[in-house]
């Protein structure tokens, strides 16, 4: 009746992950091919947050595009807005004063805590730790508030400024900073480490998962703490140092085997280094202005100073109605290390007041692309593993 | 007290039902679960027996039956899944080669 | 290695393809013809003096009306080992709208020209899964060209996803409780 | 003896008053046992919060003591969804078989002294029969749900239960070797021999292994694969709303009940106490039965919240190992020791 | 009167699952029919005085067979069952001859003499229950074959995972 057929049939499972799925860190949607529990092929789609942030940029000018990168990655938006600024500083050729720098620092390294926080707990969380991800909102509740504290915001906070800072912050926000930099090593240590460090669930379920060697890792193009969990110890903050970064001390941890635990390893040193930056930046906070002698030509004055000062009326007047002075003609790149990786910037200027081109380099949009290749062999747990792993957040992915 | 032809009667009745509905169905799992209605229909009779000559053999004829149809069902499922990964049919009339 | 003296040793190399070397800010860009771009890209990555091993970017950029050329494929290269970098410009005209992939060489590059492609229309010859990636996949049009509008009536012209979405909306209205 | 102990434990001889008392007996364990229920839903909150540095419900009455009726009036009243394509009949049934299952579990369950509503001789192959049913709901439910995250999470069910069955069972032949019997009133009687009144010291590694299989059976953390809400978002009740997956919910609460009491009555001793703490203090037997059983059964209770507070999720795999290649041979390892010390004595 | 009652209902009920069983369009409904058969056999073997065997009925046969039933046609996913043919052609050949089955039994059934009593009565049974009864004949009369049916559940489980194991 039937010829013979050679080859071996199994019937597979396709399943559509997301968008709408609890694991998938927003709106991921992974199509999986199954034969039972294992993984026969992965097919990231991404787009489901797609907002045209390039193509906004291109029509707003330099100063009105800011709020645009707070957007990006959502929960790390003070490195976004400083990787901009740096991008538009250089295009610009400004320097912020030394104040603005190290304000700017602390204020990246506070978000990276956080957001390394949300990375590692929401990924426990995700392989079933349920705990560690209400100790950790705890710490990051207290950062968050600091934040809140300087910028008004909570996590949209466009505080920092092409060439500077909006404003300095309090003798307060920092005692209570330091006092949180020097709680934070020990919580780490006895809360976050003990629940899962040594936990042999937790090993099993991330040693020797998503294995990644370093040539492949660097070839894929990841960066950021994905990249260091292989090995590489490329930092953007100590090989091509902004801001307050060559003035602080820190070490760039990372990984042996390129797994999920390694990984896993790095971003939980990080969290003590940032710590550490955090508090040398304290204490060796220089006085001064946070804003650039020439950035008055970018940014709007403040609202007290307006209300007074006839100068900056007629500033703040110009900047609004006829738009920001030109920008000379070229174009530059600017990566800055973001939790998530490398943020790389390219400004194109043609010469007048906004962005001819911007492009924007998310480290989530290519960590999202390497994960059909961490899910080799995997089974669906592992899936899971892997997305948690390279810690991404969509909004960044899709722009 | 129920007499014991009863017991052997339903006892055929399921056993007939079982043999007709492996002859008649297609889908070898319909007619493997016709092989267990079979083994079960022996089973009731076995007790029966043995509750009405109050001895213990029956029962224990019943344990190997258990036994045996335990490895029946693991083995004869064991075939029909390499049988669907082959040739993706679990009707008997589908399956007309010996060569896999 | 100073990013001029690697222009200029692709220049040496290669002095057909290159077409200008520019610098602005310290950083180094290379036009290139976009003919040869993989075979340039190969001696870059694999050459060990140079050894480009990490593609840091990949993007188009659109000069409608102010270059010969429309389109450009720019690349931006990293080389762990040196820890130099270098920016290669491809340009892309419009009546030739494709140039090679550079997958072989990074993989890394795949959803980077599979995103360039969805926005500015760039083929990408070579390429193993030329799909589009932001944009839905019956989308008309590629956003990021500069004559794409940011916000138009387009009439019948929308995509008809939207209108899709727009019906279901409004008739699950019907469902919604009165309050 | 005093009427209310006529009633409750001897009935009279009577039959349709038998029946009538039988009646009255489950009634009072199923309403008992379901409050229970709901107030332990109500613990692992508040256990888990103060694990987890919150507080768990504070809205509904004191410390929100009330939450757990609030939670069953919503469910009570909320939507019953039925998905287009599902198999209707097996998609209405599937849930009442666990529930059904646990509860008829409790029917052979000694309580204290002399309170059980069946006294069968085979009580604990009764309730290997009717935990091997719980299997039924969980793969029904998948299967008639037709989504590929319920059925993904009944097939996993389906074999985890298999698997994990055989250890519990296997751990729980050692008891029975020690005891001598399959009647969980015997088997607590024959602990009372031992000065230390537990099987749980001679049997600690049967206890280990029924603890593990227990968490396993009963789809708790870290053997929740079936239901992993990261993975398959709830498993195979993720199409089941309103009072349906209330039944899901309580017959999972049950078995937890069920299993620690099983745990309690095979290895702590049931209702009793060691003699040697009885013979010390005289004073304790004023206690009665029930307060150490339950004190017991929630300290097992306690110990699932704990556990889910504590450790991530085992992967599929390597649950499977650790049945097999792990908890299985330590049982057959505890039997054969056991029967040999048996034989020796 | 009453035990007749009971057998009747049981007799019925077990006769109407069968049929549905062998009739069924869907496996998984077959299983399920198949689950409720087993019950009432479980509770027929109760009636018959033996508890122990019921359990095993339950626990074996609903809690182990019927489980790997479900759990083979769940994963083979058969969809297109459902609007396939159920019967072969020849069908009513099948049911002539299950009738003509019938016919024979019950002649020989009408020969039917009753054979002598053995010592196990209920009575003996009940005294040092049922399970350790039958426990001290399965391991001192009938320990060999007990054994074997341990080798053949072996060979079962081996010749499973031979099968059903993926090639290369």
């Amino acid at each position: 009746m039937t010829t013979a057929t050679k080859e071996l049939k199994t019937k597979e499972i396709t399943i559509s992950m997301g968008p709408q799925h609890p694991a998938t860190h927003g709106v991921l949607r992974l199509v999986l091919d199954l034969d039972g529990e294992s993984v026969v092929k992965c097919t990231p789609y991404v787009g489901y947050l797609h907002r045209g942030v390039e193509k906004l940029a291109e029509n707003r000018t330099y100063l009105s595009a800011l709020p645009l990168t707070d957007r990006l990655d959502y929960i790390s938006s003070m490195s976004n807005n400083v990787g901009y600024c740096v991008a538009v500083e250089r295009l610009f050729g400004i320097e912020p004063p030394e104040r603005a720098k190290y304000i700017r620092t602390i204020m990246c390294e506070m978000t990276r805590i956080s957001s390394h926080i949300i990375g590692i707990s929401t990924h426990a969380l995700d392989i079933g730790a349920m705990t560690l991800f209400l100790y950790s909102f705890r710490d990051r509740e207290r950062l968050i508030d600091l934040f809140e504290m300087t910028c008004g915001a909570r996590l949209t906070v466009s505080y920092p400024r092409i060439g500077g800072v909006r404003n300095d912050v309090s003798q307060e926000f920092l005692d209570k900073l330091y006092e949180f930099t020097e709680e934070f090593p020990k919580i780490i240590e006895d809360q976050y480490e003990t629940l899962i460090d040594q936990n042999r669930i937790w090993l099993q379920r991330t040693k020797g998962i998503g294995v990644i060697s370093a040539e492949e890792a660097i070839n894929w193009g990841l960066t950021g703490p994905t990249l260091r969990g292989s090995g590489v110890p490329y930092d953007i903050r100590k090989y091509a140092p902004y801001d307050a970064y060559d003035k602080v001390e820190f070490d760039v941890p990372v990984g042996r085997n390129g797994d999920v635990y390694d990984r896993y390893k790095c971003r939980m040193e990080e969290l003590k280094q940032s710590n550490r930056i955090i508090k040398q930046c304290i204490e060796q906070m220089p006085k001064g202005p946070v804003m650039a002698p020439d950035a008055p030509k970018f940014t709007l004055p403040p609202k007290d100073r307006v209300l007074t000062d006839m100068e900056s009326l007629i500033h703040q007047f110009v900047l609004i109605t006829k738009g920001p002075i030109a920008a000379p003609e070229g174009e530059v790149y600017a990566a800055t290390e973001v939790p998530k990786g490398e943020l790389g910037f390219y400004i194109v200027s043609d010469g007048s007041g906004r962005p001819y081109r911007m492009r924007l380099r998310a480290p989530s949009f290519v960590h999202v692309s390497v994960l059909p290749r961490l899910c080799r062999d995997a089974i669906l747990a592992d899936v899971i593993a892997n997305i948690g792993t390279i810690d991404i957040v969509l909004g960044e992915c899709d722009r | 007290m129920v007499p014991l032809d009863w017991y052997i009667g339903l006892s055929a009745v399921i056993f007939v039902i079982g043999v007709v509905g492996f002859i008649i169905r297609r889908n070898i799992l319909i007619m493997l679960m016709s092989v267990e209605l079979m083994l079960n229909s022996v089973n009731i009779s076995l007790v029966a027996f043995s509750h009405y000559l109050q001895d213990l053999r029956g029962q224990i004829f019943v344990f190997f039956i258990i036994t045996v149809a335990a490895a029946e069902a693991a083995i004869g499922l064991a075939i029909l899944v390499a049988l669907f990964k082959n040739k993706a049919a679990v009707h008997t009339d589908e399956i007309t080669e010996m060569k896999g | 290695m100073e990013p001029k003296e690697i222009a200029e040793l692709i220049k040496d190399r290669y002095p057909a393809e290159v077409k200008d070397i520019t610098e602005f800010r310290g950083q180094v860009s290379v036009v290139v013809k976009k003919d040869r771009i993989k075979e340039i890209m190969k001696y870059l990555h694999s050459t060990p003096e140079l050894y480009f091993d990490l593609l840091e970017d990949l993007c188009g950029v659109d000069y409608l009306g102010k270059k010969e050329a429309r389109f450009e494929v720019v690349y931006h290269l990293y080389s762990m080992r040196h820890r130099h970098m270098i920016r290669i410009k491809a340009e892309v005209p419009e009546d030739d709208c494709a140039i090679d992939s550079v997958v072989d060489i990074w993989v890394g590059a795949d959803w980077h020209e599979r995103e360039c492609y969805d926005m500015y229309g760039i083929e990408f010859k070579g390429h193993p899964d030329p799909r589009r990636i932001l944009m839905p996949e019956d989308w008309e049009g590629h956003p990021l060209r500069k004559d794409y509008p940011l916000k138009a009536d387009l009439g019948e012209m929308e995509w008809k996803g939207y209108r899709e979405v727009i019906e279901v909306a409004q008739k699950n209205k019907a469902y919604e409780v009165d309050r | 003896m005093n009427i209310a102990e006529t009633i409750l434990f001897t009935g009279s001889s009577n039959w349709i008053l038998n029946i009538v008392f039988i009646i009255i007996k489950i009634a009072v364990v199923i309403g008992v046992t379901m409050l229970h229920v709901m107030y332990a839903t109500y613990f692992e909150r508040k256990v888990i919060g103060h694990m987890q540095i919150r507080l768990g419900p504070m809205r509904v009455g004191f410390h929100g003591v009330l939450q757990p009726l609030a939670d069953m009036l919503k469910l009570f009243f909320k939507e019953d969804i039925i998905p287009a394509d599902a198999d209707k009949p097996v998609f209405k049934i599937a849930p009442i078989i666990p529930v059904f299952a646990t509860l008829s579990s409790l029917a052979v369950i000694p309580f204290f002294e002399g309170f059980v509503i069946a006294k069968i001789n085979i009580g604990l192959l009764y309730l290997f029969a009717m935990s091997s049913l719980g299997a039924y709901g969980v793969v029904m439910a998948g299967w008639a749900s037709n989504s590929k995250y319920s059925f993904l999470g009944g097939l996993r069910s389906s074999a985890q239960v298999i698997s994990y069955e055989v250890a519990m069972g296997l751990s729980l032949v050692g008891v029975m070797i020690m005891a001598g019997s399959l009647n969980l009133s015997e088997i607590v009687k024959a602990q009372q021999q031992y000065w230390y009144g537990m099987y749980l010291i001679p049997q600690f590694i049967a206890y280990f292994v029924f603890v593990v299989a227990a968490f396993a059976e009963t789809n708790r953390t870290p053997f929740d694969l079936p239901e992993a809400e990261s993975e398959l978002v709830a498993g195979y009740f993720v199409e089941y709303s309103g009072m349906r997956f209330a039944l899901y919910y309580a017959a999972e609460y049950i078995g937890m009940i069920i299993m620690s009491s099983i745990a309690v009555i095979c290895f702590w001793g049931g209702w009793t106490l060691p003699p040697v703490i009885a013979n010390t203090i005289p004073a304790l037997a004023v206690v009665p039965g029930i307060i150490w059983f339950l004190g017991k059964v929630y300290f097992h209770i306690f110990l699932y919240y704990w556990v889910r507070a504590t450790v991530p999720r085992y992967r599929y795999d390597k649950l499977m190992a650790l049945g097999w290649k792990v908890l299985i041979p330590l049982a057959l390892a505890n039997i054969v020791v056991t029967s040999i010390v048996k034989y020796m004595s | 009167m009453l035990p007749n009652l009971f057998f009747g209902y049981f007799a019925i009920v077990m006769v109407v699952l069968s049929l549905l069983i062998i009739t069924r369009r869907n496996p998984v409904h077959s299983v399920l029919w198949m689950l409720v058969l087993f019950f009432h056999i479980a509770g027929l073997y109760l009636f018959l005085n033996a508890e122990f065997l019921a359990a095993v009925q339950v626990i074996l046969y609903a809690g182990a067979i019927l489980v790997l039933f479900l759990f083979v046609i769940m994963m083979l996913n058969l969809k297109e069952e459902i609007t396939a043919e159920r019967f072969i052609g020849e069908w009513p050949i099948g049911v002539a001859l299950g009738i003509s089955i019938i016919m024979l039994v019950y002649f020989a059934l009408s020969k039917f003499i009753q054979g002598p009593v053995g010592q196990y009565t209920i009575e003996a049974i009940n005294k040092e229950t049922h399970t350790k009864t039958i426990g001290r004949v399965l391991y001192t009369e009938y320990l060999f074959p007990f054994e074997i049916a341990s080798l053949i559940l072996l060979i079962a489980i081996v010749g499973a995972i031979v099968l059903a194991k993926k090639r290369g």
